[in-house]
């Protein structure tokens, strides 16, 4: 594989975190590109964070959760799942490849979906390629972009 | 029986050729011996379909290239069929099959002749001609008596044309084989 | 049914001479079925098991010849033919050209390449699927009742299941259900599904003898007064060689083994010569003179506890 | 503040393929970072004290621990931590090995991760604040879903231990599986002889509440305080008068009804009662079947009824039971065998499952104790047991081994020879497995003593000639195929999930795998626990486990509820939501998002504010991404501390480029 990309991956703690544990556990080798940020459940991510993060240089954005049901907080993924969907609805219209951002769902249990999904995903990105870094300044500009995405919550 | 050396024997290439060809992956068998257990030519085998996957996995060429159990699999898919894992293991026959032919083997001569037969038959004509490769078999393998209590049978209803129904265009066929010739020298 | 069923038509090269009576036969049921079949033109042989025992890439080209020439036909929708050799081929074949780069290093030994857009289908698939039994059965003019048959599908109609796609790999049943809407009788036959020996006749007639010797065993110790088959190569096996077989297993079967498209026919009203009975090695007629009086015997029996009900 | 970076070797699991050292190296460049050292086994009694004497010595106010996943030593660090006067929240982790060492080997790179990973962790801590428990009181009653051996033991335990039990059955008696066996291996002693009085002890036990024929509907609230709704399914019997006595079955003309409890051997009346030492013993119709519910004459059932019990409008009746914790020991059922065409797929009535094998052999069985085959009655002279049906077999999507098939197969060859001396047993196997006590032994016995045919491959084909079976197989040790004539074939057919156990889990919230078991918390540490706290597992519905390791962690699953149950107070987990009030503009939407209605309308000098009863919330931050004024936010994973977690990542890279 050619040279690393940034890829940022947020994760629920309950189910997909503990599939990429379960991937370590059993050794399924994945791509180093992928950094995981762990959080509660999948209805914590603002999708402002997905959207600062790509705009802000990261290559590709990565989010997974519990499927859905089987939410630790019952219904979290529900919430993510809908903000989620027009967030990558949105994503072109700013001018955002949609294909840099992918979002699923995996169970601590599924470790061999991981190391499935963050393969593919980060073939993706690769066959993608980098993006056009945006300079600091307008990285603050993009982010005011924020209130577009007022109506999500 | 022979030892097999497993430390000098082991021929990796020939694993790495096979499973390339065949697109399976050998190590998923673990020998459960249902292969042989649906095969209905194992009574005619050397080699058991189930020992035929153990000595791949062992590596050892010699011992499958010669064997006749290559030749006389029919593909009849029983083995491929209920694997369970999954291992399409007709088409590892099949593709040893390939290898003992490119290396020169013909263990069951009569089976490789009426291969060789239908085909050349096909390459002729661009159909198969029936009577026509009965009779190269049996120039290739002098079996002169071979299936002649049929022949009363079979030519009063008509079925067995002397002549062969051609293709219009024959030589189109006859370049498949010569494309596959030259591709194969490459 | 308001669309009409138009196929491309690949005949395969035994039914210009050994089992010509299928070619009739699929030809004759078709056409009173109402399915037209457009004969691919030109059409060349599939390479059969022989090629595919050798290379891949021939065997594919030699049938991807055949599949390239039907795609150039219009209006059909899909490849049938009578013979599950050439089906196996055409099938894997489209299969294995899903891989592009197999498709490209088959496409480079073909004068004009492969877009595989056309599924491939036996004429039994085409008949059970796009007519059905249900479909058949008011157009039976003369029931079979009273034949009992053993219904053997060989070892590659349905096998394996990922490429055929079609039916129940261990237990098919469309012929079955085929042979019950036309009246006769398919009894437990549990070997539906086991290879014949296939084409080691010729080279290896000892593996013929042993396998289709048990077929016919199997299918007279289960009641069936004849085999039907779908398959030029099985049908061969069974009936011309059967005699081969009786010597050398101390048997002395008699069994008919007819095609499943000789039997539809005559419940079509067809004659014996239209379906090419005569042509078979083991004369089935004998059987079929036989099957009005069994047909009566079977309605009497059937009677009989009706009439004992209404008089208790 | 001054952070402190402990970067853990692992032995060699994170040292072999991530240089520890250079990533400690790299911490101590980073903001706000006061010291960084590599460590052998962070984990270890010294490598804890390290990170105590650091951070005393150092004056620290933080640590991050770069080593393994939070889910495993989270909360060990945290005590760490705490142990050196720090407040426990004062503490950040990264996952260097799940997510870097054990998935590649490019030492290069998966430095370069670790290093992004420990920058992560230390912007997050460095706007970490220290948070405070709070106490909230518990239900001491827990709820058992699932009556087998495993839930009856759980139930057995925790009554015993004082605590007041709720034993939800799914069907209308309790035993589950191990009701339905005959004997068991490896000591062939009776089944009911060991299990009824059990179930008896159930029944009577004060502190016990039983279910039966109650489904659970849906649960709410958390651990120490569930409400947990029960469909009680109607029976159309009253079973507050009904006393068991039977005179319904003697007299109920449907005697064709599907028995369920003889695995469908035999038939059984519409109204039943499923084996004489059912509990409850309480009779029960089957709607189905009774002619009373198909053409609305019969009722004979209600006039023969001595005390009057038959209801044929009952319905069923929702309960809420309010428990602090539950047991789910639901256990397993036979995978559908029917994907075996090559077996007949049910076509033939001689190839039977092991269940119903299990049935025949049982005097109270339908067969009275006779193995019988069923399509002519006749005593079958030859058996054979196929084993891993439905196991290790990907080609069904069972790539798993039951485990306990060659154990039960082996003491049911030995049973068939005590019933029928003179029958011979084959039994085609994989491999045998067979460790346990008196395990392997047994198996030698059905071989040795018995005289059972073990014969090593796989079984390709089965059906029907002249009478028999024709069970064509392999015996892969003579490398020859092989074929025998059998007058009944049994399958050992492989266990999944019992039917309902993945809608189940989900209104547990925990998780479970494609074939329907329950996901431990930890598959060597916390066999028992899940991830829901207050949520336990024992039995066959965790994985497939013999009789012994199903009653083991019942016992297991019991003490962890005790062990609950013996504070009076649980300690909330502060990670919870707060609202900034000068933010709050009183619009409660995230009241309407919270999954648990833990956030509250209040009044704050005459303006609508949002309020968090912190015992109730449990921190999964739905709430912070729904405010749009960012007022409410999850502590410890503020939408600053995510954005931190990003810039630190992004920005180390701009740094490089």
């Amino acid at each position: 594989m050619d040279k690393e990309l940034r890829i940022v991956g947020f994760l629920c703690n309950w189910c997909s975190y503990g599939g990429a544990d379960t991937a370590g556990v059993g050794r399924f080798v994945q791509p180093t590109d992928l950094r995981i940020i762990r959080m509660p459940c999948s209805g914590r991510i603002d999708p402002l964070f997905v959207l600062k993060t790509l705009i802000g240089g990261a290559d590709g954005v990565l989010v997974s959760g519990c499927h859905p049901r089987d939410c630790h907080y019952a219904e979290g993924n529900y919430y993510a799942r809908r903000r989620l969907e027009v967030l990558k609805r949105f994503l072109p219209i700013i001018g955002i490849d949609p294909g840099r951002f992918e979002y699923t769902w995996v169970s601590a249990s599924e470790g061999q979906r991981w190391q499935h999904v963050v393969t593919s995903f980060t073939n993706q990105i690769h066959a993608l390629g980098p993006v056009q870094r945006i300079g600091r300044q307008s990285l603050a500009k993009a982010c005011s972009l924020g209130t577009v995405l007022e109506p999500l919550a | 029986m022979n030892v097999i050396a497993l430390s000098h024997s082991q021929d990796r290439d020939f694993i790495a050729q096979v499973e390339k060809e065949s697109g399976q992956n050998v190590s998923l068998c673990y020998q459960c011996g249902n292969c042989t257990a649906g095969c209905p030519y194992t009574f005619v085998y050397d080699i058991p379909v189930h020992q035929m996957m153990r000595l791949l996995q062992a590596g050892q060429k010699e011992a499958l290239l010669s064997c006749r159990s290559v030749w006389l699999c029919a593909t009849c898919q029983s083995c491929t069929t209920r694997c369970p894992n999954n291992i399409d293991v007709a088409h590892i026959v099949d593709v040893l099959r390939h290898m003992a032919r490119r290396e020169g083997y013909s263990t069951e001569y009569g089976v490789k002749s009426f291969v060789d037969s239908f085909l050349e038959s096909v390459e002729k004509n661009g159909r198969a001609f029936e009577m026509g490769l009965l009779l190269r078999f049996i120039g290739k393998t002098g079996r002169f008596w071979t299936d002649v209590d049929l022949a009363p049978k079979i030519l009063p209803k008509g079925k067995l044309s002397p002549l062969p129904h051609k293709v219009k265009n024959p030589e189109a066929i006859a370049k498949i084989f010569e494309r596959f010739r030259q591709e194969c020298q490459k | 049914m308001s669309q009409k069923l138009r196929y491309a038509y690949y005949p395969g090269c035994s039914g210009q001479g050994t089992s010509k009576e299928y070619e009739q036969s699929t030809r004759a049921v078709c056409e009173a079925l109402g399915m037209e079949l457009v004969d691919i033109p030109d059409w060349s042989c599939c390479g059969s098991s022989p090629a595919h025992t050798v290379d891949h890439r021939l065997s594919s080209a030699l049938s991807g010849r055949n599949l390239a020439l039907a795609e150039r036909l219009e209006g059909v929708s899909a490849i049938l033919t009578p013979c599950p050799s050439c089906l196996t081929n055409l099938k894997v074949s489209a299969h294995k050209m899903k891989d592009p780069e197999f498709a490209a290093e088959v496409n480079a030994l073909l004068d004009f390449p492969v877009r595989n857009t056309l599924p491939v289908k036996s004429i039994l698939q085409a008949i059970y699927e796009d007519v059905g039994p249900d479909a058949l059965r008011p157009k039976a003019v003369r029931l079979l009742t009273g034949l009992k048959l053993a219904p053997y599908y060989g070892c590659i109609m349905n096998r394996p299941p990922h490429i055929m796609e079609f039916d129940d790999h261990e237990n098919p049943i469309a012929m079955d259900q085929l042979m019950e809407a036309i009246g006769a009788e398919a009894v437990t036959f549990p070997l539906k599904v086991e290879c014949c020996g296939a084409s080691f006749g010729v080279a290896r007639r000892d593996i013929v003898q042993k396998l289709s010797g048990k077929l016919l065993d199997t299918a007279a110790s289960n009641g069936a007064d004849a085999v039907v088959t779908a398959c030029p190569l099985c049908q061969m096996n069974l009936d011309l060689r059967q005699d081969q077989i009786n010597v050398a297993n101390n048997t002395s079967h008699n069994m008919p083994v007819f095609y499943y498209t000789q039997l539809i026919g005559l419940a079509l009203g067809m004659t014996p010569s239209q379906v090419g009975l005569e042509k078979l090695e083991v004369s089935p007629m004998a059987l079929l003179e036989s099957l009005p009086a069994r047909a009566e015997a079977q309605a009497q029996a059937a009677k009989k506890p009706a009439s004992k009900g209404a008089q208790s | 503040m001054k952070i402190g970076v402990f970067v853990c070797h692992c032995g060699s699991n994170i040292a072999g393929t991530v240089d520890v050292v250079q990533v400690a190296e790299a911490a101590k460049s980073m903001p706000e970072v006061a010291f960084a050292k590599d460590t052998m086994y962070a984990c270890s009694e010294p490598g804890q004290q390290g990170i105590i004497d650091a951070i005393k010595e150092m004056g620290l106010d933080g640590a991050v621990v770069a080593s393994c996943t939070p889910r495993m030593h989270g909360s060990t660090f945290m005590r760490t931590v705490a142990r050196a006067g720090l407040n426990p929240y004062m503490f950040e982790m990264a996952n260097i090995r799940e997510h870097v060492s054990w998935i590649g080997k490019d030492k290069v790179a998966n430095t370069r991760k670790a290093i992004d990973l420990v920058r992560m962790a230390v912007a997050k801590l460095a706007q970490n604040k220290p948070l405070y428990s709070q106490s909230f009181s518990i239900n001491k009653r827990v709820m058992i879903i699932g009556g087998g051996v495993a839930g009856i033991q759980a139930a057995l335990d925790c009554a015993d231990g004082g605590l007041q039990v709720v034993l939800v059955e799914k069907t209308t008696t309790i035993g589950g599986k191990m009701a339905k066996l005959d004997k068991t291996f490896p000591t062939v002693d009776c089944s009911s002889c060991i299990l009824g009085p059990r179930m008896v002890d159930v029944a009577q036990h004060p502190n016990i509440t039983l279910h039966a024929s109650a489904e659970v509907d849906e649960v709410f609230g958390y651990v120490g305080n569930y409400q947990v709704e029960v469909r009680k399914k109607a029976t159309y019997v009253n079973w507050k008068t009904c006393t068991g006595c039977g005179a319904c079955m003697e007299k109920c003309p449907s005697k064709k009804s599907k028995d369920p409890f003889n695995e469908l051997i035999g038939t059984t009346t519409a109204i039943n009662i499923p084996f004489p030492q059912a509990i409850p013993k309480r009779a029960s119709i089957d709607r189905d079947s009774c002619i009373k519910f198909k053409t609305g004459k019969c009722g004979i059932c209600a006039k023969v009824c001595p005390t009057k019990a038959i209801d044929y409008d009952q319905q069923d009746e929702m309960i809420t039971e309010e428990v602090g914790a539950i047991i789910a020991a639901t256990g397993f059922d036979l995978m559908d065998w029917h994907v075996y065409g090559q077996y007949g797929a049910g076509r033939y009535p001689d190839v039977i499952t092991s269940l119903q094998y299990e049935r025949m052999l049982s005097a109270s069985g339908p067969t009275g104790g006779h193995i019988k085959r069923p399509s002519d009655k006749k005593e079958p002279k030859t058996i054979v047991f196929i084993q891993c049906v439905g196991s290790r077999d990907k080609s069904v999507g069972r790539p798993y081994c039951t485990g306990f098939c060659c154990m039960y197969t082996a003491k049911q060859a030995i049973l068939t020879k005590d019933h029928i001396p003179d029958s011979e047993s084959y039994v085609f196997y994989m491999d045998i497995r067979a460790p346990g006590k008196m395990y392997d032994e047994f198996t030698r016995r059905a071989m040795e003593e018995y005289g059972a045919k073990y014969i090593r491959g796989r079984v390709s084909m089965v059906y029907p000639q002249d009478g028999k079976m024709i069970v064509r197989g392999v015996d892969t040790l003579a490398g020859a195929q092989v074929e025998v004539e059998a007058d009944l074939v049994v399958l050992a057919v492989g266990a999944e999930g019992a039917a309902g156990s993945a809608q189940l889990a989900e209104k547990l919230r925990i998780s479970y795998d494609s074939y329907g078991f329950f996901m431990e918390g930890h598959p060597k540490l916390k066999p028992v626990e899940t991830n829901t706290a207050g949520v336990y597992l024992a039995g066959c519905a965790q994985g497939p486990k013999d009789i012994p390791s199903s009653v083991a962690q019942g016992s297991a699953a019991a003490a962890k509820v005790l062990s609950l149950f013996s504070k009076d107070q649980l300690q909330s987990d502060p990670q919870v939501s707060k609202v900034d009030l000068k933010r709050c503009v009183g619009c409660m939407k995230c009241a309407i998002t919270c999954p648990f209605g833990a956030i509250k309308e209040t009044e704050v000098r005459g303006e609508i504010k949002a309020q968090v009863i912190e015992t109730i919330c449990q921190g999964c931050g739905i709430c912070t991404s729904t405010c749009r004024q960012g007022a409410i936010q999850l502590q410890n994973f503020t939408d600053n501390q995510i954005l931190a977690e990003v810039n630190a990542l992004l920005s180390s890279e701009t740094e490089e480029a």
